[in-house]
């Protein structure tokens, strides 16, 4: 669990973002530990997804200011983010379908060796490397040049959390991993969160799912319509406390009579 | 009249990459300035003749007081031509076409070497300089007119056109490859002739790589720096000059007088055939490409 | 369904600024075509004013050159629409030509009967395209440049190897009184422009065998064709169930085959609409001229698909207006011929055609964000 | 509830589906009832989506019966299975984002008038049945000319599935509808198929919930590596049952201490 | 992690039919480039050994024209596998060469400065290409036929306007002794030739003025480049990270871009790359036959995308080789030329092109999805 007197590792202010004529983020503000698993929640269309490519640099925010590590940061490209050591994996993955795994596992990061003064890329390394991760989180490749077009969405998924980790993020955020996942995924997702978690990682995770949320989350923050309903520490907020917010505090409908209370 | 008020248009058939042309729209540049009237040059870009007529049909309806045009296709062109010539305006017909076919469409005159003539001449002096098998480089396939010129050829030479008619590209490095090719599947082969700079240039070098230059003969058709040195060298036994400055210099000339002064040439100018030897290369050589 | 969701609107409304309903009626797939067609206007009715494009003659020129456009422009529209393209256009215009020159001069045949089976073999290499673009899945881009090639080759090597020449001529005259000749051919409404210039409205021949006559003596048939292709594009594409068959074939296949398009159908149909196209401008082209060429349509592909893209559809498909289109292929014609007016230098229309080309495509993208909130 | 004692509307016997050299089913069995909705449940990649599109005509089964009222049908297209009264909502949105609601929502049965003799789209009538069809599902439309790509995903998902509904089909087929969607898209999405399946509709439901799936699901089947590992009936099987067959009967990564169970 | 999820690796053999590891190795992406060019050369030597095609002469003689095509096709390769094309590459070679023709002739200025002068504005041209996609996001078809159209333009105008004409020679003796200007001119191991020639290995000229020279004198410096870009070319795509880079913005430009690949940077360089080999390309060309011409590079861009495509590479991106691409080349290099040797009517070559391009890519359609499991 978070040791919350510690500095947060990250801190949004009052973060804005317009696209054009669109409203997307009217001010959110948020802080994350480092060995917290901070769940990000709301309606469809809350900003969520804005919001945290603004953290990885994807969208320079309108408005509003990104302290990381204490320090004002400006990132300008997911590079910049990346280097910094916040590693993302998006909600529509970031893997190309005809490259090979080992090829996708190291976009953007790739390892080199210096051969007569030149950068070459290493390979043997990469080979390496991408097969014992793979290998850790269960899935027994091919071999490395197998093409990631010929897995299952489960096992990109697996791929894209396994390269965040491995490049020992300090900021790991996940963006709604679960949603197309089997029972089976899910729990190895859930359980990686948590260990990722304990090593010190501070994990920024998105779900509509409460159960996923309570089972992973140190705190929870609702966004509504682009702005914060406000954030909950886990052991004071019930779950279904938890999905009226995510509701945007909005009425649901309701099955009647044996279906109610099951979603 | 007012003098400067006079106004001609030439148009031709020729893309805009085509080179040879440039002679002309210089010929009518210089022959405007000249005679102190307004010249205006007009060709379809991608050579396409259909186009051309729409061209010619442009040229009418902004009421020039001549048409300067080739005949590149009777069938096509005749109609707007006509068109032109009962609006009032005068035509002149240029290089491509017939004395005849001028005549018929109503032009004042005929100024040019008729292409399929010029082949034939070309290829009867041929015949008598001994060629017997020979390889027509042709660049622009897809352009009706130049192919006539190998046709002629052929007639003058009394053979058969059959496979003898290269379709080359316009790319010199591939035209000198496939001259290379061609020449070396086909060894009987002893006369070649291209149908412009286009297609001499890289000739000139496939021979000079070869070892065939000054062996086999070779003749073409209209002039530039490489083709002029060619001459002298012994490469190239004889330029077909149809002369294009003429071609474009005189009908300004002689619309202006004639709008002027009521006065016209009797007959039709045949700027060419004239064969460009190596004897008397001087000007040739001074004015290739831009007048020659 | 209970009432809690009915809160969903003002949600989407509230985040959205407001747009005046003047701006919103402004925003169409035309629009961009439409700004187009009156800058190109006023620029030439300033700067070319007294050249003579626009006394009756001019108006006719650039006329005729707009609907040859037009007339591959509305095939090449649907197609893209419909997400392909074809880039054998140009050479199934000179293909086209040569079959009726081959068919109705060299074989002699009747020229209805030429000409109707110049359109099957035509369709029918439309439908072969079509078909190895559906069925392989290969980009069409590739599949017509292949096409481009080969039926250029045949255009030259047929009758080279019947005639000896590149070009046939003779056409005019097989055709003469044929009653299919007459569609493609000649020109209507000359009883009016007599009057006209009987009135003195148009200009008259001054010698010649016409004296008197109108220069102007109807509307050629190639105009006629092209407004009677874009009204029934235009129909097809916004006003019957096939026209949305189209916009959902190119705008997601797979999700439109889910929905039970028939969308291999729709572009095999759209590829042999485009030959249709190709062979009507072919066909009239030779009617008019007589003659087919080996050097007819060249580059015609490009303005075709030009013209489609000024006129502000979108290359990778689903999304265009036939009526788009057909101002693209206005403001092409015009471009054209006012250049010849104006008495601009040849050259330099390559230039200004790849400018306006950069200009209405960043127009376009602008409109079509808006129209469609795209990001 | 279904009423078990009628005839299936649609049985699907022995389906078999290969891929090249993926055998994607390999024999799978399946009845509806009408008014019952049945939810298809398993793994990632256990072959949900490929066994439901034979059943509505994008795949044509390597082998296998379909029986839909009781005569044995061949859908060579979407359309045929359209036609014969099922409708499908694909897990990959069957949407065209350029088009516009209304074309969207009509598209492939575009209602039509005569005019002259020529059937022309009758636009007037789709924009209006498609303005009332959203205004019911809660969704309030700019015009039926928006864009469907300027809705949110939740609000896409709506439109597709209150299209199926509108055409009267007889079976309705849902693929992971609930995925993406928010807390509260997701309880208009249930309730829908509530609502859908007393009308006496077939749903066919697919999901990796089980908690929506309990929600409205009559009968279970799990599917697994192409397989079916059987059927269950509500009430007779427990939330936690169904969740180790969804897992494949496999055992899962556990959470452990006061994360476990929460999946 | 639990040791529970280890049990997903067999869940996805199983289900798969096996593969022989003979066939896997066989399977890549130049596979199909391979069967092709071993298809043509063994189509020759049947129809075509007595014709001269594959003594030394010949074999020069195919080698400088396969030459040619592969670098321009090395560019548009990079370029296509960044997910993006470029049509001007014709008229970039046209306008490359006037302008060392304007520089160094017209202008006067030293050839190595022209050289390079030359290179910067081209290179600089492929840059305002690549910034124009990369912003607008526009379809790099529609930006470079742009290009296509205001290249091909200046290069008719600026000479015309300068020298009165449109074909500028003399370049080969500015550029006589010039360093710079030997590296894309001439030959080089003449010596080595000229021992073969002594020995007999190759023949001499028989006959004219070059007679007892060896017939072939050199390899000239255009194989040299294509060699040289080709290693660079692969290295580059197979070796370094930038490479990745390539395949990355290629195959996904928003996933690769999110994984902070520098998308932007990546197409904008290949759009450079691609000028700088048009270049090459044009200087070479120049240097070779001493004159520039309006009309030089004419529909290369096609010819350039059709040896990428043969070689196996995907028109949308992310996916080829540099190695197929030049094979790609070769194939039609040799195609062309033999066609000559073997005597066949030349019009027909434009239509074996297209069927071997469409037998291309239909075979290499088929290897891609053996390899990528695409559907
Ligand atoms: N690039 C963009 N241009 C314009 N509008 C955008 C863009 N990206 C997002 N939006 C809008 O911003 C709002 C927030 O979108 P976002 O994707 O962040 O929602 P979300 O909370 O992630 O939803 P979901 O749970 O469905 O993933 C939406 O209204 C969306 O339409
Ligand atoms: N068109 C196809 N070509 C080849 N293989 C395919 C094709 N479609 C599906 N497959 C394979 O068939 C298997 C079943 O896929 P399917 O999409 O039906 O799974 P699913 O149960 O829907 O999974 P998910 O829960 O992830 O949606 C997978 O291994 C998949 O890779
Ligand atoms: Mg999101
Ligand atoms: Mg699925």
């Amino acid at each position: 669990m978070a040791d919350q007197s510690k500095t947060p590792i990250i801190q949004m202010k009052n973060i804005e973002k317009h696209f054009g004529a669109v409203i997307a983020l009217a001010g959110v503000s948020l802080d994350v530990f480092p060995g917290e698993c901070h769940c990000l929640l709301g309606d469809n269309g809350a900003g969520k997804s804005t919001f945290i490519k603004t953290m990885s640099g994807v969208h320079k925010p309108t408005k509003g200011e990104i302290i990381f590590e204490g320090r004002p940061m400006d990132f300008e490209t997911p590079r910049d983010a990346m280097d910094a050591g916040i590693a993302t994996v998006h909600q529509h993955l970031a893997m190309i379908p005809l490259m090979s795994v080992a090829r996708n596992f190291f976009m953007g990061n790739e390892p080199v060796k210096k051969i007569a003064g030149i950068n070459f890329l290493d390979q043997t390394k990469a080979d390496q490397v991408t097969m014992d991760e793979m290998r850790k989180m269960g899935i027994n490749l091919r071999g490395p040049d197998q093409a990631v077009g010929t897995l299952s969405g489960g096992e990109r998924q697996t791929v894209a959390i396994s390269r965040a980790v491995y490049f020992g993020a300090k900021v790991l955020i996940l963006d709604e991993p679960t949603s197309a996942l089997g029972v089976r995924q899910t729990s190895n997702v859930l359980a990686t969160v948590d260990k990722v978690r304990k090593q010190g990682v501070a994990v920024v995770f998105i779900t509509h799912n409460v159960r996923h949320a309570m089972a992973v989350g140190d705190r929870f923050t609702v966004l509504n319509r682009g702005q914060t309903l406000g954030t909950a520490v886990r052991g004071e907020i019930s779950p279904d406390e938890l999905q009226d917010m995510m509701a945007g505090g909005q009425e649901m409908a309701t099955l009647e009579g044996s279906l109610g209370g099951t979603v | 009249a007012g003098h400067s008020e006079l106004k001609y248009v030439l148009v031709s058939h020729a893309p805009d990459s085509d080179s040879w042309w440039n002679t002309i729209k210089n010929g009518i540049a210089l022959a405007g300035e000249q005679m102190g009237v307004e010249v205006e040059y007009r060709n379809p870009p991608t050579g396409d003749i259909a186009d051309m007529a729409r061209i010619i049909e442009q040229a009418a309806a902004s009421a020039p007081d001549g048409i300067i045009t080739t005949l590149a296709d009777f069938d096509v062109l005749a109609g707007p031509i006509r068109a032109a010539v009962d609006q009032g305006i005068d035509v002149i017909i240029m290089n491509t076409g017939t004395p005849e076919q001028a005549r018929e469409v109503g032009a004042l005159m005929y100024v040019g070497q008729p292409e399929y003539d010029a082949g034939l001449a070309a290829g009867i002096r041929a015949k008598g300089e001994g060629v017997t098998n020979f390889l027509c480089v042709n660049h622009a396939i897809q352009q009706p007119t130049v192919g006539e010129r190998c046709r002629g050829y052929a007639d003058g030479l009394g053979v058969e056109l059959g496979n003898s008619m290269m379709d080359s590209g316009t790319d010199p490095a591939e035209i000198k490859n496939k001259v290379l090719a061609y020449l070396s599947a086909n060894p009987d082969v002893d006369g070649i002739l291209t149908l412009g700079p286009v297609s001499a240039d890289p000739t000139i070098a496939a021979l000079q790589e070869n070892g065939m230059a000054g062996d086999i003969h070779f003749g073409t058709f209209d002039l530039g720096e490489e083709i002029v040195n060619g001459i002298k060298d012994g490469t190239i036994a004889w330029g077909i000059d149809q002369q294009p400055f003429l071609q474009a210099y005189m009908p300004v000339v002689i619309l202006t007088n004639w709008d002027r002064y009521g006065v016209l040439p009797g007959n039709n100018i045949n700027s060419g055939p004239g064969f460009v030897t190596a004897n008397g290369l001087t000007k040739v050589e001074e004015f290739a490409g831009e007048y020659r | 369904m209970t009432d809690a969701s009915k809160t969903d609107a003002p949600d989407t409304d509230e985040r959205v600024k407001e747009m005046s309903s003047f701006r919103r009626s402004l925003i169409r797939p035309e629009l961009g075509g439409m700004v187009g067609t009156i800058a190109v206007f006023v620029f030439f009715l300033l700067f070319a004013f007294d050249s003579g494009m626009f006394n009756s003659q001019g108006v006719m020129n650039w006329s005729i050159v707009s609907a040859q456009f037009m007339i591959i422009a509305v095939g090449a529209c649907l197609l893209m629409i419909a997400g392909e393209f074809d880039l054998s256009v140009g050479s199934m215009i000179g293909f086209a030509g040569m079959m009726i020159a081959v068919f109705g001069v060299v074989l002699g045949w009747p020229m209805w009967i030429t000409i109707i089976i110049t359109f099957a073999i035509c369709i029918a290499i439309g439908a072969v395209n079509g078909y190895i673009v559906v069925k392989t899945g290969l980009p069409s881009f590739i599949v017509t440049l292949a096409f481009l090639f080969i039926l250029r080759g045949f255009t030259i090597y047929i009758p080279q190897t019947l005639e000896n020449k590149t070009i046939i001529g003779g056409i005019r005259d097989a055709a003469e009184g044929d009653w299919l000749g007459a569609i493609f051919g000649g020109k209507i409404g000359g009883g009016l422009f007599e009057m006209l210039g009987n009135a003195g409205v148009i200009a008259t021949f001054e010698r010649g065998s016409r004296m008197g006559e109108p220069v102007v003596d109807g509307i050629p048939m190639m105009i006629i064709w092209a407004i009677a292709l874009i009204v029934f594009g235009h129909v097809l594409l916004t006003k019957t169930r096939f026209g949305n068959w189209i916009f959902a074939a190119g705008g997601d296949s797979e999700a439109a085959r889910n929905s039970g398009v028939p969308v291999n159908r729709v572009k095999i149909l759209m590829f042999m609409f485009t030959a249709f196209c190709a062979t009507v401008f072919a066909t009239c082209q030779v009617m008019e001229f007589g003659s087919a060429g080996a050097d007819r349509g060249l580059l015609k592909e490009f303005e075709a698909i030009i013209a489609v893209v000024i006129g502000g559809a979108l290359l990778t498909g689903g999304y265009g207006s036939v009526l788009g289109a057909a101002l693209g292929a206005l403001i092409f014609g015009v471009v054209q011929q006012g250049l010849f007016f104006a008495g601009v230098e040849s050259s330099l229309f390559r230039v200004f055609l790849g400018l306006i080309l950069l200009g209405a495509v960043i127009l376009n993208t602008y409109i079509r964000r808006m129209i469609t909130g795209e990001r």
